[in-house]
């Protein structure tokens, strides 16, 4: 089959979509939080304004190649985590450049942006950085391993590594979806979902009280800002992937802005209401629990 | 100078030797920069208002005002309804409240850490005591006059500043910076050698680089 | 009280005693008998919290009075141990092996007085000046305003009046001196 | 679980009972908490050196905050030294105040009247819930539950509006003068501040239901930062430290000042003496603090003088003594000693803050062997304000 360039300034445009609507969504999400601390928070479009002033900052200071690429790195896990993964089921414009085996590229990618923080964090020479890299790696690892085989049950329970074939078998109705399909798997997959997503009670990565404030420590102005452009892609591409496989997809903007706000707001709410594991406790949780998960999980199907 | 701060010969855990010279590998010799506003009227608005409106604020106490930091933060008088936060760390943070009294002994920190912070950047002093010692005139480890040591943009009078004046005093020093007055930095990087000597005459052990980024 | 300190004169020669309050007393004794003191304190009369060790600085004297104040919770007592040094290069035995925590209290009278506690762990490290190269501040012939006005710049406009002069030009203005 | 130091991953130790720490073998990392941190107590800093995760020695950094109060009030006459006396502890300021106008009082003679006693009393107590208070929320914040910091610190707000109408101040009050206190009640004043107590009664509840419940809370806290109750006399513990440590020192009880002899209460007592038994005990004692208060407003007389008749103050002056005044803070016991020469101005005033053995000797000692993210809560629970350290 022939490549349609056609599809790039497609994907362009959905890449456009998703960080206008997470910059929103992150906001609102935080107004949410505020609210549970009984108080107004923040105006909803204060991610814009941070984004601005941060590439508005006139000193740059750099300490080293790394340094550089490390928020590139992290920008384009997020942007191909995007990219290789249908965004709208269905619609020809927004499939982006999905093809059949992105399954495996996407978990790739969800790896790609720490593994670039970390060597560019690791250059920085902050003893706050190294430290947060060594948690973080290992929590990222323990917390990716649960989602692995939850995505391995269901590749075997749908014959197909292709995103867009396993959310086409989950059309018609929302019993077909994989929630009710292969529960365990989905339990695995979110309990991985919280580990990644940087919130309590795993956030001790990037944790404020104790290594103020992780791998960023030395990071600022048009560096800090890239990272904020991903740090509000990052998340939405990987619901994406969770919404395909297990909630069904979304067939419209307005199906994904719902899926997509609910299930950021599960981990936000989980956040709000916790405090911090130590990085060898998560890892201890995830051990125990989400990990036999998932593996039952391959055995059952 | 400190001892860590020599130049040495340091035999690293494989057994290899090389010489450290912290000055010259861990700092930067270069003395500040004033960065100017290059781009046209509108755009340098823009960013002006978008500095305003995102104020990052260091989070430093570095005396008793930083007990009214916390009711600031939270529902009473929620501050970030205004755009204003926390960064626990000096490369993210605009704006570096001095809160209270400095002690010569902060004060070497507080520079340290004005001087890791990204321009344009903005100095706060809160308290009567950062502007002319206040209860501490005749102290012997506290500064009085704040702005002979760092740019200072804005000071907010009492002792202490209750909350409500903090946000009025946020008020204010947006304004300062919409009307792009807020040029500290710059101020900072020109005088620099009045700045500095300042300092070393209240820091009677200067023992680290004298610009430090 | 009363009762302590003859238990206490039994085994060394003590100082006289003033008795502030029912529970609280101060006895002057000898800078060879404080550690003999201190042990018996803490482990026959049950004085075992050591609520603070400080100095004063009697210039006219020409002494420090080193004051550890002991406390019995049980029995509700507090004694105060003062020990007189000479000004001139004082220094003391330290206490650090009875009580861990004077250690710090060494620390502080070394750096704000200048007494000198050798076998004090970190005794000689900065505590809480940085670079002070003047006499030790806490001594009394150490004028902090003259200090402070020969090393500070000072904004203008502070108008310093004295209070008792004030109030009489404010209440009484028609009367003169 | 006991406190049981691992030696082996250890450096030796030098002659002079220093550790031999080599940087260069890449074995250990320094690291410095503070002075600007997020998770230090205050202006503070902690020198650590880490192998792994794991502290093998601790140097706490103290004098970010010195003033030289106790120089500043040798040149003030007693009567001046009240604006300042108050500045010595940030988050409780009202027991500088009730210390040193005891010491003068006891030293001049002077005689304060019944109803001034049980005001004190109140503002003591007043300030004691605000600090717990902040506590609190430190402690969640310490290990990232921001929320319960928003709440406590939102009924601490309630608690200063009480303190403004009473004092005409949020945080320096100044109100606790040599003879008594400024000013009688305003009008209503018990009916309002009942108000409050109820909302502190409420959020204590919402505290208790999401923190000390909470699993993770309890995972991170419980047998962390252990304090041996044979430490309390070597370290000069006192307060909740010790009370938590099954040691009931509390000033209150034990040396009874003020009208607590007239109050009906039990110091909070617990044996767990980690994280989670220190701040439940403190937890505990921010609800008997409230039942002080609701005792108080019922005991006390309605009428009666709240000043007694001074000296001139101008020309104030005090016969040669010295003495020594305690009284139990939210922290442990805060002392003031003062020795007066005859003169006009105090010869000498040493302050005595629980946080000055707390967070020096007894940090150092706790800190070693812990995890590096413990270190926060390490140090929030042992509740410390470094202004009374260095004063």
């Amino acid at each position: 089959m022939t490549f349609e360039w056609m599809k790039i300034p497609y994907s362009l445009l959905t890449l456009f979509i998703v960080l206008n609507y997470g910059l929103l969504m992150t906001a609102i999400i935080a107004k949410i939080g505020a609210r549970a601390g009984r108080r107004i928070g923040i105006p909803f479009y204060q991610n814009y304004i941070d984004l601005l002033k941060n590439y508005a900052l006139r000193s740059k200071i750099t300490h080293g190649y790394m340094f550089y690429l490390g928020p590139v790195f992290r920008l384009t896990g997020g942007i191909g985590l995007l990219l290789f993964v249908p965004t709208i089921y269905g619609s020809e414009m927004f499939s982006n450049l999905s093809f059949s085996g992105d399954l495996i590229l996407a978990l790739y990618f969800i790896f790609f942006g720490t593994l670039g923080m970390a060597l560019g964090a690791g250059e920085s020479g902050s003893p706050h950085s190294a430290i947060g890299i060594s948690r973080g790696l290992s929590q990222v690892t323990m917390a990716e391993l649960p989602l692995t085989l939850a995505v391995f049950a269901i590749a075997l329970q749908y014959q197909t590594l292709s995103v867009t074939e396993i959310v086409a078998a989950q059309q018609g109705g929302i019993l077909h979806w994989t929630l009710f399909t292969n529960p365990l798997a989905v339990v695995a997959a979110m309990l991985a979902f919280l580990g990644s997503m940087m919130r309590p009670p795993f956030d001790v990565v990037i944790a404020p009280q104790e290594i103020p404030i992780g791998p960023p420590t030395e990071y600022h102005s048009a560096y800090l800002a890239l990272m904020q452009t991903n740090r509000v892609i990052f998340p939405v591409a990987k619901i994406v992937i969770y919404m395909n496989l297990f909630f069904g997809g979304a067939s419209s903007w307005g199906e994904f802005a719902i899926k997509v706000f609910l299930l950021y707001l599960f981990s936000a709410f989980v956040g709000v209401a916790f405090p911090r594991f130590r990085v060898e406790q998560s890892i201890r949780f995830f051990m125990i629990w989400a990990v036999p998960i998932g593996i039952l999980s391959i055995l059952l199907v | 100078m400190k001892e860590e701060l020599e130049k040495r010969v340091v035999k690293g855990p494989d057994g290899f030797e090389f010489t450290v010279e912290p000055l010259q590998d861990y700092y930067c010799a270069e003395a500040p920069r004033a960065h100017l506003p290059v781009y046209s009227k509108i755009v340098e608005g823009l960013f002006n208002w978008a500095r305003a409106e995102s104020i990052w604020i260091l989070g430093f106490g570095t005396g008793c005002g930083a007990i009214e930091m916390r009711p600031l933060m939270t529902p009473r008088f929620d501050a970030y309804r205004f755009g204003i936060q926390w960064r626990p760390t000096p490369r993210q943070a605009n704006l570096l409240m001095i809160s209270g009294y400095l002690s010569t002994k902060t004060l070497k920190r507080a520079i340290r850490a004005y001087e890791q912070m990204q321009s344009p950047k903005y100095v706060v002093g809160l308290g009567s005591c950062t502007i002319n010692g206040g209860m501490y005139w005749d102290s012997y480890n506290t500064i009085k006059k704040l702005d002979d040591y760092m740019p200072v943009d804005l000071f907010i009078a009492g002792c202490m500043p209750r909350p409500e004046a903090l946000l009025a005093g946020f008020n204010d020093l947006k304004k300062i910076i919409k009307a792009d007055k807020a040029e500290g930095a710059n101020k900072y990087a020109e005088n620099f050698d009045w700045y500095k000597a300042n300092q070393k005459s209240v820091i009677k052990d200067w023992d680290m680089p004298d610009y430090n980024w | 009280m009363h009762k302590l300190y003859e238990n206490l004169g039994k085994i060394i020669p003590l100082g006289e005693m003033t008795l502030q309050r029912a529970n609280l007393a101060f006895i002057t004794l000898d800078r060879r008998y404080l550690r003999s003191a201190l042990h018996h304190l803490r482990d026959v009369e049950g004085y075992s919290h050591l609520v603070l060790l400080t100095a004063v600085d009697w210039l006219e004297e020409d002494v420090f009075q080193l004051t550890y104040l002991l406390s019995n919770r049980t029995a509700d007592m507090d004694v105060g141990l003062r020990v007189m040094l000479p000004r001139e290069n004082a220094s003391m035995d330290s206490i650090h092996d009875i009580w861990p925590t004077a250690a710090t209290y060494q620390r502080e009278l070394r750096e704000m007085f200048g007494i000198d506690f050798p076998g004090s762990p970190r005794v000689n490290e900065e505590f809480i000046l940085e670079g002070w190269q003047e006499i030790p501040p806490y001594r009394r012939d150490f004028d902090t305003k003259k200090y402070s006005e020969e090393n500070f710049a000072h904004r203008e406009g502070r108008v310093t009046k004295d209070p008792a002069s004030h109030m009489k030009e404010l209440l009484y203005p028609d009367r003169g001196q | 679980m006991n406190y049981q130091p691992d030696r082996s991953k250890y450096p030796a130790k030098k002659a002079d009972g220093t550790l031999d720490i080599d940087l260069t073998s890449g074995k250990y990392l320094k690291l410095w908490h503070g002075p600007n941190h997020p998770g230090i107590t205050g202006n503070m800093s902690v020198e650590l050196t880490v192998c792994g995760d794991e502290v093998v020695e601790g140097k706490v950094h103290v004098g970010y905050l010195h003033r030289g109060f106790e120089k500043l009030m040798e040149r003030r006459s007693f009567i001046q030294c009240f604006p300042i006396v108050c500045r010595i502890c940030v988050p409780e300021p009202d027991f500088n105040e009730y210390c040193y106008a005891a010491a003068i009082e006891e030293l001049s003679g002077v005689v304060v009247p019944e109803r001034a006693h049980w005001i004190r009393t109140m503002i003591l107590e007043m300030g004691r819930i605000n600090s717990y208070l902040m506590y609190l929320g430190g402690q969640a914040g310490a290990l990232g539950q921001g929320v319960i910091g928003q709440w406590t610190t939102y009924v601490r707000d309630l608690m200063l509006d009480r303190f403004e109408e009473l004092t005409g101040a949020r945080i320096y009050h100044m109100f606790i003068l040599p003879g008594g206190v400024r000013d009688d009640l305003p009008e209503g004043f018990k009916d309002r501040l009942e108000a409050t107590l109820k909302e502190v009664d409420a959020v204590l509840k919402d505290v208790y239901d999401v923190m000390f419940k909470n699993a993770v809370f309890k995972r991170r806290s419980i047998g962390v930062g252990y304090i041996d109750p044979a430490w309390v006399d070597e370290y000069g513990i006192t307060g909740p430290n010790a009370r938590a440590a099954g040691v009931a020192k509390d000033v209150r009880k034990d040396q009874p000042y003020l009208v607590y002899d007239q109050l009906d209460f039990e110091p909070v007592v617990d044996h767990g003496s980690d994280i989670y038994t220190r701040a439940d005990v403190r937890r505990r004692d921010v609800a008997m603090s409230v039942d002080l208060l609701r005792q108080i407003l019922a005991k006390m007389p309605n009428e009666g003088p709240v000043m007694a008749k001074l000296p001139n103050v101008l020309h104030w002056q005090i016969p040669r003594g010295e003495t020594y005044i305690r009284g139990e803070c939210s922290r442990g016991e805060y002392g003031f000693y003062l020795v007066t020469d005859g003169s006009r101005f105090p010869r000498r005033v040493n302050v005595r803050g629980p946080s000055y053995t707390h967070a020096m000797t007894l940090l150092e000692r706790m800190i070693v062997n812990t995890n590096i993210s413990d270190i926060a809560a390490l140090m929030v629970s042992l509740h410390t304000y470094p202004p009374e350290i260095e004063r």
